[in-house]
Order: C-alpha cells, then sequence, then structure tokens
C-alpha cells in the first residue's frame, strides 16, 4: 500500500512538469496550427536560463519564472510574426501549412540549438536546490519535486483562469474552435496567432525552468521533451487545454508505475502507450 | 431491370440521423434525379453507395449483388463510379493523365496501356476536352473541371454514373451544355443519378426524381408529379 | 521548344550513364578520404530519393526513414558474421520492407500530421526497446561488427543506387506512378476511380524503405561498433526529408540534386566549422521552406523558363490559375 | 427619405478565376428587412461575405453609412456596427452560452459595457439566461439559433446581416426564427437577409432582391414579389 502511494506520488510530481510542457505544444497546435517539433528547444534554454542565472548570478531558481518566461514569450511572438507569419501567407491550404510549418519548427530546432550549444557546451549540467526529502509517515517527498508540483498546478491554474476569464483568454479559445467566427467577433486572428505561440513558448520556458530543479540538463535535451510533449498532447486531444493538464498527470501516473516496475521500459512504455493511443483513438481520451 | 437497390439505408453521425431508412431502386438507362434542401443527406446516401461511407443499417444491392460495406475501389471496378460536389481532379496532372488514370485502375479487368490510352482519348473527345489534352487539369475553367472529372468517371466504363451538383457554379450556358452532355451519356447506355440543384436541368432530363429532406424520402415521381406535389413546394417555398 | 524537349530527354541518361561511370573509376584516383567523404554522399542519396519515392508522390510525411536504416544497420549486426556480403545486404533490405509492411499496414487510419508523429515515435519505441532487450535479457549492450574495406562498401552503395534510381524511374513510368502520384494529388478521388490506394500506400512504403534497410547493411561494416542509440538516429529520419525538401520534390532530380548538395556542404561545415554547421543547416532549412518551396530543381526550372521564354503572353487568363472550389 | 444605411455597388466577386458575382447593386435604408432570395449556389453567400470582409472583391464597393468600408478585414467590419450571422450560427461549441454572448461583445468599447448588453439579450431571449452555463454543442437547434441572434445584439449592431436562418431547423422552428427576426426589426435593428425560403421571409420583409447565378435579376417589394412567378420558376424551374 505504502509502495503504491509513493508510486503515485511520484507519478503526481511528475505530471506536473508533464502538463506544463505539453500546454504549450497543445496552445500553438489548436490555435496556430503548428506542431512546433521545436518546442523542446525551447524548454531547454528556459532551463539553461534559469541555470546560468542560479550559478553565476546566485539568482533563485524560482526567479527563474520571471525572466525565462517572458524571454521566451517575445522570441515566440517574433518567431511567429516573422516566419510562420510568412509561410502562412504563402502556403494555399491549412492542410500544407500544417506540413510544412512542421518542417520549418525542424529547421528552427536546429538553429536554436546549436545557438545554445554554442553558448552553452555540450556537457551535462544541473545545480542541486532544495534538494532534500521529507517524511510524512513513511511515504517520501523530495522537497524541490513538491515545490516544483505546487508550481505547476499554481501555473494550469492561473493559465485557467486567464483562458476563462479574460477578454483575451476567452479570445485565443473562440480562435481555436472557429477562426473565421472570431474574427466576425471583431478579433484579430493574426494577433491571436502570434499571441498563442509566444503563450506556448513561454510555458516551454516554465517548463524548463521546473525541469532544471530536478533533472540534469544538457543542450541536446529538447527531442526528448518535446515527444513527452507530444503523447501528452494527443493522450489529452490535439488542441484541448484541459486535455493536456489531465493528460500529464495521467502520463506521470503511468511513468511512476511502470518505472517502479522496470525503470529501463518507462520510456518504451511511453511509446507504446502513445502508438497504441494513436491508432484506437486518434483525437485524444479527451478528444471530441 | 433493376440496376441498383437501396434498402433501408440509415447513417448516424454521432446520434444525429443523416440519411435515415431510405428505399429506392433505379432502372438501368434511366436518369434519376435526387433533390432537397441543403443539408438533406443527399452527398451523404451518394457517400455510402459509393463506399466512402459504411451504412449503420440497411443494405445497397448493385446488379442484385450487395455491395454495402465494399471498399470504394472494388465498387467501382464493379462499375459504379461517381463525381464530387467539389469538383476533385489532380490539379497538377494533365487532363490525358487524369482521365488515363480512371482507364487504367476502373476498368473491371487489367487493362493494357495502349487500350488504355485509346479509352481515355476517347472520353476526353467525348465531353469536348481535346484541346485542353495536355495541360494541367488545375489549368482550366471550373465547369472544364468538371467535364475532366466526367470524362475520367467514364473512362471507368461505367454502367451506374452518380453526378454530385454538377451544374453548381455553372452559367446558364454552361448549364446548358452540361445538360446535354448528360443527355449523351445516358444515351451511350450508361445509367445515371444526379444530385442537382439547378432546378432547370433536374425537370428537363430527369425522369424520376426522389426528394430528400433531414435524410428522409419524403417524395418520389416524375417532374410533373414532383413539382405540384404539396410537400415539395412546402420545403422548397417555406409555404 | 519541343525540340529542345527532346534533346533533354536524351541528355539525362547520357549525364547519368557518365556519372555513374566516372563514380565508379573514381576510387582508382582519389585518395582513401575522398572516397569515405562520396559514400557519405551515397548512403543519403539513396536515403533521401527513397523517402521521396515514398512521401514526394503520395504527400505522406513518414519519419521513419531512421528506423529502416536502423533496421538495416542491426541486420548486419545480427547476421554479418554468417552471411556472405550480398546477402546480407539483401537482408538488410528485406528486414527493413518487412517492417514498413508492418507499419504501413497498422498506420492505414492515419492522416498527415498523425502520420508523421507516429512514424517519428516508432524509430524511439523501437530504439527504446532493443536497448531494453539488450541489457534486460542479453545483457550486453551493443555489437561489434567485421568492418569491411570502404572501397567496398563505396561500391555496394553505388550498386544500390543505380538500382533505386532504376527502380523509381520504372515506376515513374509505369501504370503505378501515375496512381501514386494522385495519391499524393488527392486520395478521395483515387480511390473512386478504382484505385487501391491502401494497397498502393503500403507496397510503395515498403519498397522504398527496401532500399532503406540494405544502405544501413552496408553502413553497418563501416563501424565498429552499434547500439540502438547509434542506429535508431532520429537524425536519419529527418535529414534525408530536408534534403529532399531542399532539392525538390516531384522528380528523381531534386532529391538526388538535394542530398548531394546538402551532404557536401554538410561534410565541408563539419570539418571547417563544426560548431556552426546545425546553425547553418538550420537556416537554410527554414529559409528554403519559406522561399523556396519547390526546391533547388524549382529555382532551377524557374530561371531556365525565364531564360527561355520570352514575355510572358497575355489573354490565356481563361485557362489560367487555380480554382479556389477544387477541394484536392 | 429614410437614412440610406447600406450601398452595394457594381460588385464583382470572384474565387480563383472563377466569377461568383457580377455587378451587383442594391442598397438598405435604415429600420428595413431585406431579403435575397435566391437557390443554391446562387452566390448569396458569397455576397454576404464580400460585404462583412471575408472575401475580397475584384471590384465595386461597399459603404456604410456613407462610409466605404470595401475590403476591410472582418474584425474592423464589425467596428463599424456591422453583426453578421453565418450560416448554421457558426457558434463557438465547446464554449458556454454566457461565453458565446460575450464573445459578441469583445470590441473593446462593447466590452466594457458587456454586463448591460447580456441583460438586455437575456431580456429579448430569457431562455439563453436560463442555460447561460451550458456549452453551446448541447443546445438545441432553436436555441442555438436564438444563442446566434443574441450574440450579433451583444455588440449593439446598427445592422445584421444573416445568412439562411431557417437552415436546418424544423418548420416550426422557421416561423419562430422569423418572428424573433421581426421583433429585433421592432427593437431597432436593420436587416438584411439571405434566405432559400422564399414565402415565409418575404412575409416578414419590407423589399427583397432575387439573385441568380451571381447576378440580381429581380427586385421590388415583398409584397410583389410574394405574388410574382419570377419566385416559383427560380426555384422550382416550373
Amino acid at each position: 500500500m505504502i509502495s503504491f502511494i509513493n508510486v503515485l506520488v511520484n507519478g503526481l510530481l511528475l505530471g506536473g512538469i508533464y502538463a506544463i510542457t505539453a500546454m504549450g505544444l497543445s496552445l500553438q497546435y489548436g490555435v496556430a496550427r503548428i506542431l512546433n517539433i521545436a518546442h523542446g528547444e525551447f524548454i531547454m534554454v528556459g532551463a539553461f536560463l534559469t541555470f546560468v542565472l542560479h550559478t553565476k548570478l546566485g539568482i533563485n531558481p524560482l526567479f527563474g519564472l520571471a525572466v525565462a518566461g517572458p524571454v521566451l514569450f517575445v522570441v515566440g511572438y517574433l518567431i511567429q510574426r516573422i516566419l510562420f507569419k510568412t509561410l502562412k501567407d504563402r502556403t494555399p491550404t491549412p492542410a500544407a501549412f500544417e506540413g510544412s510549418s512542421m518542417l520549418m519548427a525542424f529547421g528552427i530546432l536546429f538553429v536554436v540549438q546549436s545557438i545554445a550549444i554554442f553558448i552553452w557546451g555540450t556537457n551535462v549540467q544541473g545545480y542541486s536546490y532544495l534538494a532534500y526529502s521529507v517524511y510524512l509517515g513513511d511515504i517520501r517527498f523530495s522537497v524541490n519535486r513538491l515545490v516544483i508540483l505546487v508550481i505547476s498546478v499554481l501555473i494550469c491554474l492561473l493559465f485557467y483562469l486567464f483562458l476563462t476569464r479574460t477578454r483575451t483568454g476567452k479570445a485565443i479559445r473562440a480562435a481555436s474552435q472557429d477562426p473565421d467566427a472570431a474574427g466576425l467577433m471583431g478579433v484579430n486572428i493574426n494577433r491571436m496567432l502570434a499571441l498563442c505561440f509566444a503563450f506556448g513558448a513561454m510555458m516551454a520556458g516554465f517548463a524548463g525552468m521546473l525541469i532544471s530543479m530536478v533533472f540534469p540538463i544538457y543542450t541536446t535535451m529538447g527531442m526528448q521533451y518535446t515527444i513527452i510533449a507530444i503523447i501528452v498532447v494527443v493522450l489529452g486531444g490535439l488542441g484541448s487545454i484541459p486535455g493536456s493538464m489531465i493528460g500529464g498527470f495521467l502520463l506521470g501516473i503511468f511513468s511512476a508505475i511502470v518505472s517502479a516496475k522496470d525503470p529501463g521500459l518507462t520510456m518504451a512504455a511511453y511509446y507504446l502507450l502513445f502508438l497504441v493511443l494513436l491508432l484506437v483513438k486518434p483525437s485524444g481520451i479527451f478528444g471530441r | 431491370m433493376q440496376i441498383l437497390h437501396v434498402e433501408g439505408l440509415t447513417k448516424y453521425f454521432g446520434g444525429l440521423a443523416a440519411v435515415s431508412g431510405v428505399d429506392f431502386t433505379v432502372e438501368e438507362g434511366e436518369i434519376l434525379g435526387l433533390i432537397g434542401p441543403n443539408g438533406a443527406g443527399k452527398t451523404t446516401l451518394f457517400n455510402l453507395i459509393s463506399g466512402t461511407l459504411v451504412p449503420n443499417a440497411g443494405k445497397v444491392l448493385f446488379k442484385g449483388e450487395k455491395i454495402s460495406g465494399l471498399k470504394p475501389y472494388v465498387i467501382c471496378r464493379k462499375g459504379l463510379v461517381r463525381t464530387f460536389q467539389s469538383c476533385k481532379i489532380f490539379p497538377e496532372m494533365s487532363v490525358f493523365q487524369n482521365v488515363l488514370l480512371g482507364a487504367l485502375f476502373g476498368a473491371p479487368e487489367n487493362i493494357a496501356w495502349k487500350q488504355a490510352a485509346d479509352v481515355a482519348e476517347e472520353a476526353i473527345a467525348f465531353v469536348g476536352l481535346s484541346a485542353f489534352h495536355d495541360l494541367p487539369a488545375g489549368s482550366l475553367t471550373l465547369v472544364n473541371q468538371k467535364r475532366v472529372e466526367v470524362a475520367r468517371a467514364l473512362a471507368t466504363e461505367p454502367e451506374l454514373l452518380m453526378l454530385d451538383e454538377m451544374m453548381a457554379g455553372l452559367n446558364p450556358t454552361e448549364v446548358g451544355e452540361a445538360m446535354e452532355l448528360v443527355k449523351r451519356i445516358r444515351d451511350r447506355g450508361i445509367t445515371i443519378i444526379m444530385i442537382e440543384h439547378v432546378m432547370k436541368a433536374i425537370m428537363n432530363i430527369c425522369g424520376r426524381i426522389i426528394v430528400l429532406d433531414h435524410g428522409k424520402k419524403i417524395a418520389e415521381g416524375t417532374p410533373e408529379e414532383i413539382s405540384t406535389s404539396k410537400t415539395v413546394i412546402e420545403i422548397y417555398l417555406g409555404e | 521548344m519541343k525540340q529542345s524537349k527532346r534533346i533533354a530527354k536524351y541528355i539525362l541518361p547520357v549525364v547519368i550513364v557518365l556519372l555513374v561511370a566516372l563514380m565508379a573509376v573514381v576510387p582508382f584516383f582519389t585518395d582513401p578520404y575522398k572516397v569515405v567523404f562520396l559514400r557519405t554522399i551515397l548512403m543519403f542519396v539513396i536515403l533521401t530519393l527513397s523517402w521521396s519515392l515514398f512521401s514526394g508522390t503520395t504527400g505522406y510525411t513518414s519519419l521513419a526513414t531512421a528506423a529502416f536504416y536502423g533496421a538495416g544497420l542491426y541486420t548486419t549486426a545480427y547476421l554479418g558474421e554468417k552471411l556472405p556480403l550480398p546477402l546480407m545486404v539483401v537482408c538488410g533490405g528485406i528486414t527493413a520492407f518487412a517492417l514498413a509492411l508492418l507499419m504501413g499496414a497498422i498506420t492505414l487510419r492515419l492522416k498527415g500530421i498523425y502520420f508523421a508523429i507516429f512514424t517519428l515515435s516508432s524509430v524511439e519505441l523501437i530504439k527504446q526497446v532493443l536497448h531494453w532487450y539488450e541489457i534486460n535479457i542479453v545483457g550486453v549492450r551493443g555489437h561489434y561488427v567485421t568492418r569491411v574495406n570502404d572501397v567496398t562498401v563505396y561500391y555496394v552503395l553505388l550498386v544500390i543506387t543505380v538500382l533505386l534510381v532504376l527502380t523509381i524511374y520504372l515506376i515513374k513510368r509505369s501504370r503505378y506512378g501515375l496512381a501514386l502520384n494522385s495519391i499524393g494529388s488527392c486520395e478521395e478521388a483515387a480511390a473512386h476511380i478504382g484505385i487501391n490506394v491502401v494497397g498502393l500506400k503500403i507496397l510503395a512504403y515498403a519498397i522504398s524503405s527496401f532500399f532503406i534497410g540494405m544502405a544501413g547493411a552496408i553502413m553497418a561494416t563501416g563501424m565498429l561498433y552499434i547500439d540502438s542509440y547509434v542506429a535508431f538516429d532520429l537524425n536519419y529520419s529527418f535529414f534525408p526529408t530536408l534534403m529532399a525538401i531542399f532539392g525538390g520534390l516531384g522528380n528523381i532530380l531534386g532529391p538526388l540534386v538535394g542530398a548531394a548538395v546538402f551532404t557536401y556542404l554538410r561534410e565541408i561545415l563539419i570539418t571547417k566549422y563544426s560548431y556552426h554547421y546545425m546553425l547553418i543547416f538550420g537556416t537554410v532549412m527554414v529559409l528554403t521552406i519559406l522561399y523556396l518551396p519547390s526546391g533547388l530543381i524549382g529555382l532551377a526550372q524557374n530561371i531556365w523558363k525565364k531564360l527561355t521564354t520570352p514575355a510572358p503572353t497575355k489573354g490565356l487568363k481563361t485557362e489560367g490559375g487555380k480554382h479556389a472550389d477544387t477541394s484536392c | 427619405m429614410k437614412l440610406l444605411m447600406l450601398e452595394v455597388k457594381d460588385l464583382n466577386v470572384a474565387y480563383g478565376n472563377v466569377q461568383v458575382l457580377w455587378d451587383v447593386s442594391l442598397n438598405v435604408a435604415e429600420g428595413e428587412i431585406v431579403v435575397l432570395l435566391g437557390a443554391n449556389g446562387a452566390g448569396k453567400t458569397t455576397l454576404l461575405n464580400a460585404i462583412t470582409g471575408l472575401v475580397r472583391p475584384l471590384g465595386g464597393n461597399v459603404s456604410f453609412l456613407g462610409r466605404d468600408i470595401t475590403g476591410l478585414p472582418p474584425n474592423e467590419i464589425v467596428e463599424h456596427g456591422i453583426a453578421y450571422l453565418p450560416e448554421g450560427g457558426r457558434l463557438f461549441p465547446d464554449m458556454s452560452v454566457q461565453e458565446n454572448l460575450e464573445m459578441g461583445s469583445y470590441l473593446k468599447n462593447n466590452w466594457k459595457i458587456r454586463k448591460n448588453r447580456l441583460e438586455y439579450v437575456y431580456n429579448v431571449f430569457p431562455r439563453l439566461k436560463e442555460r447561460r452555463k451550458q456549452l453551446a454543442k448541447t443546445l438545441s437547434g432553436g436555441e442555438r439559433q436564438m444563442l446566434a441572434m443574441g450574440r450579433c445584439l451583444m455588440s449593439n449592431p446598427k445592422m445584421g446581416f444573416f445568412d439562411e436562418l431557417s437552415y436546418g431547423l424544423a418548420p416550426k422552428l422557421v416561423k419562430e426564427a422569423f418572428a424573433m427576426l421581426k421583433s429585433l426589426r421592432d427593437l431597432g435593428l436593420t436587416i438584411f437577409l439571405i434566405e432559400q425560403n422564399a414565402n415565409q421571409s418575404l412575409e416578414i420583409a419590407d423589399r427583397a432582391y432575387v439573385l441568380e447565378n451571381g447576378r440580381i435579376v429581380n427586385s421590388g417589394t415583398a409584397n410583389e414579389l410574394l405574388h410574382s412567378d419570377h419566385i416559383r420558376k427560380a426555384y422550382l424551374g416550373l
């Protein structure tokens, strides 16, 4: 029983990171129709910004949020406005745009990664912050993971409130459900697309910051997280924001269960789950 | 002789019946019109017959053989072919290649390249597109693109041809030409079912008309019977 | 105009034959390093051409090239010692062929972006499962491979390339080539004029993978050690895709030129500016997709057209331009 | 003479190289209900799309209250006081009734007064108030139509464009929809409506135009058209 609870707790702790990781991607795909293969690179940049601020300037990693998020927001906004907007104007059909935008994201992936390697090298890095455990009865919690869970739930919640309570948030949701109709309401669609891509990048920044607190980081870590994000997003339904929140936690628990049995199989189990899901219900568990 | 027999055909989309319990038969050599307001389920019916969709209930018999549930390419090779509402051609390919594909793959038996080329040439000439033979199909005007689609369907040497809104978006002269074309196809011995909104065309060339509304067959008869039918006028004019 | 076309028809085969002949004698005149370099180019040419045989024509972006390549590598790792070289290469191809049949059969329902991410993840799944299998069941990670000399590898690759080009040429000329193009153009219409789209797609996928697997099988002999992370490296999925687009899809020449030029640049960049090469690579990629959607060959064709045709004649409007209502 | 609200002059519209509308001219005065009749494929929706900025016309111009609005993007057209109810309503299916309504007053100035507008719309359609927390996709056909109309009212528009209110509705609901439309006019909204349902729409309209194959072929008061053979011909090909 105890071990089961331990597994569950571990899963929840991991799930928070996954949820944040996936939410950004989901937003970018759901509204802007860009399957951003470079998502993991933005996560990596977020992680390294936090790492550098902490180790070089002694800034608390939690403040990394205030830096990594906004920086990536601006980068994302510019990338959408300069690159994807141009691509969209040049592409005849939405289906063609989905294909070519994914390939363009590949290009961006290489650019971002090589700049990162240029600046930060290829070594595995890390720092320790709040790396100790507390016990609640017999159940062990590592403090930094607990902090991560709290922060990720908080971010999810804030973002959820943003989407459901604010004028811009509602416009984003409307644009994802029916862009033309949203335009008729007076929503400037191009601005929304850029905003969504920027928010997606910002989420990646947050995820990177959280990841850097508990996992080793390296400049080529991006693809791994992109794939996890894709898995979660498909799990929750491509483009559904609440879906990817729930999907993140589900995958977290799933991964904890598998790694309790055999840690070596975790990644393989992810992919298997993902492929089966794609075949059985491509619109995701919570998809329409 | 009956060429097509549809019985209790039903299709649900998420609980909503797009087509429900439709029965009808088509006699060899006739032109059957299929009309009804937007969203009445006409195209869904075509999709069910041509194999794009699998019905939830009911069956389709073609020349006495059950074809519902078969793949579209199999149905096509049996001699039942359809065109699409939004003209679906291969835009980058030449007119000839478009039609040739129909001849190569649509015939009931394997056919040699040379023979297929002859069939394609004949079909292109039949619809009057010989002058555009080598042009990319996508560069043609809408009316000619629709002719390419018809020629491609004819090249599969069908016995039954289903035309989905062939005349939508054409001007009156073009509609006249299209009507002529449909009659000439019938004269080749090919049975035709056509969905059409251009009433002038339907009333003039169809021997029999079926009216669909909300997925159900609500009327069937000659053009005269349909145009004076109370139910039909109600649906179209809202009286 | 017609005449120049006819001449062009003869020029291409002659150029190809000359090129192959030249490539066949190159190892006698150059230093070993150049042979290794040419070998890499040939490998990418095979991967890129195979990729575009399926994805370029049908429009389904497959990101499983690495899986088929890796399947070839692993076949050699397991069977290399037991089989004569030609048989080993064919076995690599057959393994990849079977894998592609399987993958094709289970991805029937997936379209567009779903197909791409499915194939991408398949590579990772195979990688992870193999990794786990080696560590937990076999107990040894990876394999050592008997090396074959570079010149032999080079010749085998050259033969595979020639066979591949020939295969593509024959397919393109046959009814099935036309049918594959029609699937890329409008799958629904293709299905309704009697084309067995599903069967054709799977077969084309398997045939293209056969060549990728053969390339993998022979390339394995150039490596000392293979494990699942080396073999199923996602870059083998990405590079061919990018190279094909860079060169231009739609005919044999585009992917061929794309792969050759790109690999050449890559080798130069790696040796001279090893840190910047990915940056340049990525930038070129983004610019290609933005400004050269039809690739290098498309660019060359446009320039050629501008040079050969005088001023564009007016009055073609009635049969020119695209129509928005055609959905495919 | 009433104030001229909408004036369309010699509008030509094409998709690619296929021209859909030829020299369409029409006008709507303040407080009128004007209906545009035509069979499927006549180009009715294209005309509305061109007026409301979803499609850019080839030539001709559209002016609203004397100002030229030709070719402006939809979000700017809305700012002039135009609301458009597209065919099928085009609600946001995964948003609640209230959120759908709020989207109707998305523009900055309207957003500030959205509470007042909500109250106003709930007054007109009390049913929507009962359902305000429900997701739009769970509504019945009639309720959806109500919501779509309510969403148009949220921007406090001067003029409303309605595309096929009767689309997919049962006959009884069609009657109700038209009755609602009439009451909106009585509340001060100028209405331009496109319809296939000739008789019922003519009963509530002041004037009508008939569009055939992309050209205006007939126009007049609703009463004149109601009794003309032309309509019958256009629809049934008699």
